[in-house]
């Protein structure tokens, strides 16, 4: 694989572009691979990634039904922050924050992680408390996060109105390390790794059964033929209840519409992320300029990648009366994903009851953030069997009673 | 040069002259024009920069597809970037910028030249900017940020007003042409009810600037007689500057309505968002034209042909004097032959078709206009105005054959349907081989709730050329919508007579990369040619992916002109035909619409309701400082002059403990649950046995959700052997209210149970003190004397004039009463305990006082010792759990494996050895590190506050086996690394054996 | 109520006119109204036919609304509401219902003018169109983000009642809806 | 944007009007039943592509629960029953056996 840098764009810049090589392959399937991931999303490629990379395991397809990083991976509002409360959420969340900050040397290609801080704004008396009660909690799990007063956040984000008539800001949750990165390039930035490891990475085929023999998992039916494998790793945002009932075992889930949307693109006016949990809003402004915004998820099964306006309307009305300056923008584009909401609207990447069967789903709201640690933790479970990363996320929790709510501190699991 | 033509202008009226500033400079125009044909009048062909390269950029279109004419319009509050200057209709003082550019249009800095464009292909940023790791933060992303954007970001508050409407329909359709008049007319014919929506300001679409005739007449007349006809329709609503912005499911429909943005002096609303319900929706949309790839295509003064007819004869406004048209189809002619009509040059029409066009070619020529055939534009000289174009042969390379002077070149490449509504909701689209464009697929339309077709494309939107051919499929899809059998008698109309299009999507066919690095595809975003099939020689297939990487057709005109070019482009470097690489899903909006419009009237006062209670007025008289709880606001507390919060609470509680104090309770849940079933029901929802109650008792009961965990807790009284009146917490009323309906309609819907929600029937207020009894029998009225009223009883009687309901429960460990009287005389009641108490040393307390009384008490508190993850068991309240009852909400869930962990943490107090507040939300400290590398912790801090009663700072925590590590020292950890000692104690600190509450 | 909505509960003029009105009486009966034996108690104290779905009946002593399949709202003059309740629930007797006092949880506002309807319509998801929606109907909806029931007492007038807590919001919000220059002339 | 009809007021009530409340149809098991049976009550869920069953309540309006038939692909309402019964219409099944030939859901098909 050739190396990007300046000097190639600039070589390259001399013949016209001519020579760059395709950024990942475009194989036929083998017969067989020692693990299949199922789903080329950024989940999917960045376990496909850690197993070649920390395990040598390379003999790996990925396959994707659309196109690579097609799925939420490129529907999301791109926030990346690890100011979780509960332990396992803070474990998983910080080391995907950690890893997105060498993710683009690691890669060879610019995610633009840009970590330009999140503040998660304390509205009421009982999310003050809350977001302290994160902040203590961060502070032992060596997050770095600090709650700040009102003239902190004005100084840091002028634009918002802190003072609004409903619901003053009486503080934040500061995440300074916390912040954004280019969604898109971060798939094809772990597809063109996993490519030049080796990696076989299949588009436009669709996994329609799961073969087993004994209990265990032998090999997937395709649109592409029947494929092999030792080991399988479903990791299929909004489609995993599909993927499980192929295996014949059910799940703690249920997949709704989340929409986000952006402004048109205007000069740059805000530097940091900001999540208003009261009101129902996020916002942060793109390198492009536009306001990208996001807010609740519908309520009801969907699988229609359409949401509902009236969050949308919801969502706007508060960032309009959060940053009074948005009224006279122009809402551009409005788009619809689909996510995998658990039963404590943690994620599940877990062993089932298929033996070398691994499921990284359920997500839900918070998936883009996590991307780089899920990987990280799911290639150590496919590998070794275990990982303390995902140790506490399995599905036995739901049997045991054992929950990870993070809605506790006043927060929401985006 | 551009400039005003003497005659012509359908739309303008000469006599209103209106003046207008551009960049500081004054202008003028006429009532009217467009801002985009009023700069063209004003020879201001520049209108701004391109996002990337910050190339000059000329107007290129006529409406809402415009790419390039953005400014910042307006000023203070009114401030708007990126308004578009094809749609914004021109008003007296209108006052509008450039955008993008430093420190001038004219002159940009920012400019980046061809030879440096070529270091910033598609997808540069991805390959570069890597090392060294902090410069992408610190430096190369805020030069990027600086350069992109577009206008400026508003600085002021918005001063116009936003408002909503619903409103339901039978039949919604959408474009004001002659499809969309032929198709209201054959709706509203069958008495249904019909609205008509068109996004200008002016009825008749294309057809009265492309010409033509309908029986025997102009178009013109066509459309006002419909128009006519349709007004006197009294079932049919008729709306223009209306733009139908996107069709969700179930018939849903947004509609942009700009009421004012062409008079922003009127104090009407600026926007209205309708919200409607249509049963059927027809497109009449119509088409917009398609650009076409040569190098230089950006250039100011190259624009699209029927954009520069619309211009000429809509405006009386020309582009420039010597205008060379360059096309694939026999449509551009009608420019040529306008302004050959209208006076002006046109030296020349390239027509890259081998065989040339129709009968408009002859009638081009027939006029005198020369016409080549089989030939191409190789490219456009010029900067920031075109001088001249390089003309070459269409099947070569681009070896220039001559060269022609002009200072205006109009292209068309052809003309796409518009079928974003069609899409929005599901409809599929069809690749037409012959016509050259995606036309609504008929077969795969939008499915409304009944899964029946509900979006019904006609006309030019749905591939509909001609006028005779249009008229036609108009009333023949609405007949297929409105399902009538009736077929409407259609005028005589002009049919299309035009020679076949023929697919071009690069000029010259072999132009090198020399050619296709300078041949635009999106002309906001600097995507040209090469950059797309850069996107496809490294991988980037689907047209999402190329999308994404290139960003072509993610600009603020969302691809309109870019989108079909950019997907043949695609297609012909992957070697693939245009349908196998498919096209991008069209979402919501078809424009930007404003945020504004979106969030509507619901700002300020009323951006959400805010409950009030009877005493609200009192609270906000005396300056109480307020908290959010729900949607409620309740006074934290009253502070005086000079005084803090603290001091505040702090003085609220000792008067209270030690003379009277009262509380607005009135937030508090009040649900009447009644029935013969009654008791079994209230067995079910606490986990308390609550059959048992005696009428005239009370009982503290806690309420758990089916997982378990405690949702709630509060009084509850037992009013007669089927009634009982169940507390719920401030939060909780509505929710727990809910929570009974869920299990008495859709679990046990055969046990006799009613419930009523009285929350707000009654103020309540909390009369606690010492003092308490005195106030109220001084007050007079019923007997409320220890032995008449003891703790944990209630009691209806009269209170002075007040009809009363008594409960004599203490949260605060006070003697207490909590009456209830109607809401009406709540304010009333309050002033009267004021007035009454105030040689009782009578003093109203907040929220903070509540909560720091509670907690002395050793009190839990719902949202503060509970978060959703806390089991009854958790808190020591095992005795309020019944371990005789079988089964109740929760009672399952607390048997598995967690929550019977004996090493779940367990409630106690805490206690600092220098009496310090300990830190809220502070986690205790236990050994080592866990596999994660995560401090390992055995507790947390849930209430902690200063006790004005103790004097020292007091807490509650949750801590593992607390219960049995009585006395035992535990360290918690603030956020700055230090570690603060506290001693584990018994977390009732006050009156432990209720001495104070029960007298 | 007075104080409840501005210091000098001052009706809102704008293109219709919004005042919040004099306390009414209002009860709540939940009870089996498919039940012939409870019908035929009802009956003795409810002098206006019972409503059948979505419809509210009116005489010259009382409204009565329907609420839901076993809920009735009775609307009586403020100082009878008590005689009332009294009176329902002897004849009721020992049937299965509940009946309470509401009066004081519920406010009533009422919106008058030509074009009440799309004020009305600005608010709540309802179509209000004439032929849609006519006097006689009742409709418990939503009006912006609070709940909410209305009915029409004419073409040009309407009554919209909601909880009491959000009574100044609910006045402020059809003030805005009011606000002259907002027409949009839809039914006109 | 959904529209239901509540089969309790007969009102088409828009999706502001409603409050979604999961899958329909679960049977509850409280003290005395298997880990197992608790954990599928309370979160293991069909999340189906297709024909689902599901309870909504019309809580700005009569303020009834209810069961609507609909398909999560296409947002097709087969149609609306009363809260008050373990199992879906016969005759809804058959609608819905018209209009997805093959479609199953748990024991129903």
């Amino acid at each position: 694989m050739k190396r990007y840098s300046a000097f190639a764009v600039a070589r390259e810049a001399l013949r016209f572009h001519s020579g760059w090589e395709r950024a990942w392959r475009s194989p036929a399937p083998q017969k067989k691979y020692d693990v299949i991931i199922v789903g080329a999303g950024g989940h999917g490629l960045a376990t496909a990634y850690y197993l070649g990379r920390n395990f040598g395991i390379r003999n790996v397809a990925v396959l994707e039904k659309g196109w690579l990083g097609g799925g939420n991976t490129g529907r999301n509002t791109t926030i990346i922050r690890s100011n979780y409360l509960q332990d396992p959420s803070a474990a998983i969340y910080e080391k995907a924050r950690g890893l997105y900050e060498n993710l683009s040397q690691d890669l060879n290609y610019n995610i633009m992680f840009s970590p330009r801080g999140v503040m998660m704004l304390a509205q009421t008396h009982h999310e003050v408390r809350g977001y302290q009660r994160t902040a203590h909690a961060n502070a032992l799990q060596g997050v770095s996060t600090e709650f700040i007063g009102p003239q902190k956040v004005k100084e840091l984000c002028p634009i918002m109105n802190i003072d609004g008539p409903r619901y003053p800001v009486l503080g934040a949750l500061w995440q300074p390390r916390g912040g954004t990165a280019r969604h898109d390039a971060v798939a094809w930035g772990y597809a063109r790794a996993c490519s030049d490891m080796g990696m076989d990475i299949i588009q436009q085929c669709e996994v329609t059964g799961v073969r087993q023999s004994g209990g265990k998992v032998i090999g997937v039916d395709t649109t592409k033929g029947a494929i092999d494998c030792d080991k399988l790793g479903v990791v299929v945002a909004g489609h995993s209840g599909v993927l499980a009932d192929m295996a014949g075992f059910r799940l703690p889930i249920e997949s709704v519409a989340l929409q986000a949307l952006v402004s048109e693109p205007i000069k740059p006016c805000m530097d940091v992320v900001v999540m208003a949990n009261t009101v129902h809003g996020y916002m942060s402004q793109s390198d492009k300029g536009e306001m990208v915004i996001g807010g609740g998820a519908d309520g009801y099964n969907n699988y229609t990648q359409r949401g509902s306006f009236h969050h949308v309307e919801e969502t706007v009305r508060a960032l309009v009366e959060t940053f009074p300056i948005i009224s006279r923008l122009k809402m551009l584009r409005w788009w619809g994903g689909i996510v995998d909401m658990t039963g404590d609207r943690s994620p599940i990447l877990s062993k089932t009851p298929l033996e070398n069967y691994f499921i990284n789903c359920g997500w839900g709201t918070g998936g883009f953030k996590a991307i780089p640690g899920s990987g990280w933790g799911m290639a150590e479970l496919m590998a070794k069997g275990h990982s303390p990363l995902t140790e506490e996320f399995s599905l036995d929790r739901f049997k045991e009673g054992k929950f990870i709510d993070e809605s506790v501190a006043a927060g929401v699991a985006h | 040069m551009s400039t005003r033509l003497s005659a012509g202008g359908r739309l303008i009226d000469k006599s209103k002259q209106i003046s207008f500033r551009f960049n500081g400079k004054h202008m003028t125009g006429y009532a009217g024009d467009s801002l985009a044909s009023a700069l063209l009048a004003n020879d201001q062909m520049l209108v701004g920069r391109s996002f990337k390269y910050h190339r000059p950029r000329g107007v290129v279109a006529s409406g809402s597809e415009e790419p390039n004419g953005l400014v910042n319009l307006g000023e203070g509050g009114q401030f708007e970037p990126n308004q578009r200057i094809t749609t914004t209709e021109l008003f007296d003082g209108l006052a509008a910028t450039s955008q993008n550019h430093w420190p001038s249009l004219d002159f940009d800095v920012g400019v980046i030249n061809n030879s440096l464009a070529r270091f910033l292909p598609a997808g540069f940023y991805y390959k570069m900017f890597i090392h060294p790791r902090p410069f992408w933060k610190h430096v190369y992303e805020p030069i990027i940020r600086y350069s992109a954007g577009l206008g400026k970001a508003p600085k002021d508050t918005d001063d116009s007003i936003y408002e909503h409407l619903y409103s339901f329909y039978d039949f919604v359709v959408v474009g004001g042409g002659v499809a969309g008049l032929q198709a209201a007319k054959t709706a509203g014919d069958t008495g249904a009810r019909v609205l008509l929506v068109e996004q200008a300001s002016n009825w008749g679409g294309r057809a009265p600037v492309d010409g033509g005739e309908i029986a025997g007449e102009p178009v013109d007349n066509f459309v006002d007689q419909t128009l006519t006809a349709l007004k006197k329709m009294k079932n049919v609503t008729l709306r223009t500057r209306w733009m139908a912005a996107g069709i969700y499911d179930h018939g849903y429909m947004i509609g942009y309505e700009r009421i004012n943005d062409h008079d922003p002096s009127d104090t009407k609303p600026r926007h209205r968002l309708w919200r409607i319900r249509a049963g059927r929706i027809i497109t009449a949309t119509g088409a917009i034209e398609r650009p076409l790839s040569f190098a230089g295509n950006d250039i100011p003064g190259v624009i699209l042909a029927s954009a520069l007819r619309d211009y000429v004869v809509n405006f009386g406004v020309s582009v420039g004097d010597r205008t060379v048209v360059v096309t694939n189809n026999d449509d551009a002619y009608r420019t040529a032959i306008t302004l050959k009509n209208a006076g002006l040059e046109v030296p020349l029409i390239v027509d890259a078709r081998p065989h040339g066009g129709g009968a408009l070619a002859d009638e081009a020529r027939a006029l005198g206009i020369r016409v080549e055939t089989g030939k191409a534009i190789a490219k456009v000289h010029g900067a920031k105005r075109v001088q001249s174009v390089s003309i070459c042969a269409q099947a070569g390379e681009g070896a220039v054959l001559e060269e022609v002077s002009c200072d205006c070149v109009a292209m068309s490449g052809g003309w796409s349907p518009v079928v974003h509504l069609w899409s929005h909701c599901g409809g599929k689209l069809l690749w037409d081989e012959h016509e050259i464009f995606f036309r609504p697929d008929v077969h795969k339309p939008p499915l409304d709730q009944d899964g029946t077709p509900f979006v019904y494309a006609a006309g030019a939107a749905n591939g509909c050329f001609g006028l005779d051919e249009l008229l036609q499929d108009a009333a023949t899809q609405t007949g297929a919508a409105t399902g009538s059998k009736k077929t409407p008698k259609l005028p005589n109309a002009s049919p299309r007579a035009e020679a076949p299009i023929q697919a071009v999507w690069m000029m010259p066919q072999g132009a090198g990369i020399k050619l296709r690095s300078k041949a635009w595809l999106d002309f906001q975003n600097d995507v040209k040619v090469s950059d797309v099939q850069l996107a496809a020689q490294e991988g980037f297939e689907s047209v999402e992916h190329a999308k994404r990487y290139t960003t072509l057709g993610m600009a603020t005109d969302q691809g309109k002109l870019s989108n079909i070019n950019g997907l043949a482009t695609l297609a012909g470097a992957l070697n693939a035909d245009i349908p196998q690489v498919g096209t991008t899903t069209f979402r919501p909006p078809y424009t930007p619409i404003s945020m504004g419009s979106i969030a509507g009237a619901a700002r300020g006062e009323i951006f959400q309701p805010i409950r009030k209670t009877p005493m609200q007025s009192w609270h906000e008289e005396q300056g109480a400082y307020m908290e959010p709880v729900g949607q409620w606001r309740r006074p934290y507390c009253f502070p005086r002059a000079g005084e803090s919060h603290d001091q505040a609470v702090i003085r609220e509680i000792n008067q209270t403990r030690n003379f009277l104090g009262l509380l607005d309770a009135s937030t508090l849940g009040k649900i009447l649950v009644s029935g013969p079933d009654a008791g079994k029901f209230m067995d079910m929802l606490y986990t308390n046995m609550m059959s048992t109650l005696k009428v005239g008792k009370c009982r503290y009961g806690l309420m758990c959700s089916e997982n378990g965990f405690l949702s709630d807790d509060g009084v509850v009284a037992r009013i007669d052997e089927q009634t009982f009146l169940c507390h719920t917490t401030t939060g909780g009323a509505d929710r727990i209210h809910a929570h009974m309906e869920e299990w008495l309609q859709t679990e046990w819907w055969d046990w006799k149970v009613y419930t009523a929600n009285l929350t707000e029937q009654y103020a309540q207020v909390a009369v606690v003190g010492p003092n308490a009894r005195k106030v109220l029998e001084k007050l007079g009225g019923m007997d409320l004397s220890k032995e008449a009223l003891g703790f944990m009883e209630w009691a209806d009687g009269k209170i002075g004039e007040f009809d009363a309901r008594v409960y004599r429960i203490s949260f605060s460990g006070e003697l207490s009463y909590e009456i209830a009287v109607p809401a009406s005389q709540g304010l009333v009641f309050w002033n009267a305990l004021l007035e009454a108490g105030e040689e009782f040393g009578v003093m109203p307390y907040g929220t903070e006082a509540l909560h720091v009384m509670r907690a002395e008490k050793g009190f839990i508190m719902i949202g503060d010792e509970t978060d959703g993850t806390v089991i009854p068991q958790d808190l020591g309240l095992h005795w309020a759990i019944s371990k005789k009852k079988t089964d109740f909400l929760g009672k399952r869930a607390q048997e598995r494996t967690h929550m019977t962990d004996p090493d779940r943490w367990q409630l106690v107090g805490l206690e600092t050895a220098d009496g310090s507040v300990l830190p809220d939300g502070a986690y205790a400290v236990g050994t080592g590190k866990n596999a994660n590398g995560q401090l390992n912790t055995v507790g947390r801090v849930t209430s902690t506050y200063y006790s004005p009663t103790l004097k020292r700072g007091i807490a509650m925590g949750l801590v593992h086996n607390g219960p049995s590590r009585m006395g035992e020292t535990i360290e918690f950890a603030k956020v700055d690394g230090s570690r603060v000692p506290a001693k584990i104690v018994d977390q009732v600190y006050y009156d432990k054996d209720g001495e104070k509450q029960n007298v | 109520m007075s104080n409840l909505i501005s210091q000098a509960n001052a009706p809102f003029e704008g293109y219709v006119t919004v005042s919040a009105d004099a306390p009414m009486g209002m009860l709540t009966l939940r009870g089996d109204l498919s039940s012939k034996p409870f019908i035929t108690a009802l009956k003795k104290s409810v002098s206006t036919d019972l409503p059948s779905a979505c419809q509210i009946t009116h005489d010259e002593k009382m409204s009565v609304a329907w609420m839901s399949p076993d809920e009735l709202l009775i609307l009586t003059p403020y100082d009878q509401v008590a005689g009332l309740q009294a009176k329902l629930q002897k004849a009721l007797g020992k049937k299965h219902f509940l009946l309470a006092d509401v009066s004081d949880a519920r406010v009533s506002f009422t919106v008058s003018g030509d074009k009440v309807r799309e004020v009305i319509a600005k608010l709540a998801p309802v179509d209000l169109a004439p032929d849609h929606f006519a006097p006689g109907m009742f409709r418990r909806t939503r009006f912006g983000q609070i709940s909410a029931a209305f009915w029409l007492l004419s073409e040009t007038e309407a009554r919209v009642i909601c909880f009491r807590s959000v009574a100044e919001f609910m006045f402020n919000q059809l003030s805005a809806a009011a606000r002259p220059g907002s027409e949009v002339d839809l039914w006109s | 944007m959904l529209i239901l009809n509540c089969p309790y007021c007969s009102v088409d009530a828009e999706e502001t009007e409603l409050t979604p409340g999961g899958e329909a149809h679960l049977k509850r098991f409280g003290p005395g039943s298997s880990d197992a049976d608790f954990e599928g009550y309370l979160f293991q869920r069909e999340n189906p592509k297709g024909v689902h069953f599901e309870r909504w309540r019309h809580a700005n309006g009569c303020g009834k629960w209810f069961h609507a038939a609909r398909c999560t692909v296409t947002l097709e309402v087969f149609g609306t029953y009363s809260a008050q019964t373990t199992e879906p219409p016969k005759n809804l099944q058959k609608t819905i056996s018209k209009k997805r030939p093959g479609w199953s859901w748990r024991e129903f098909s």
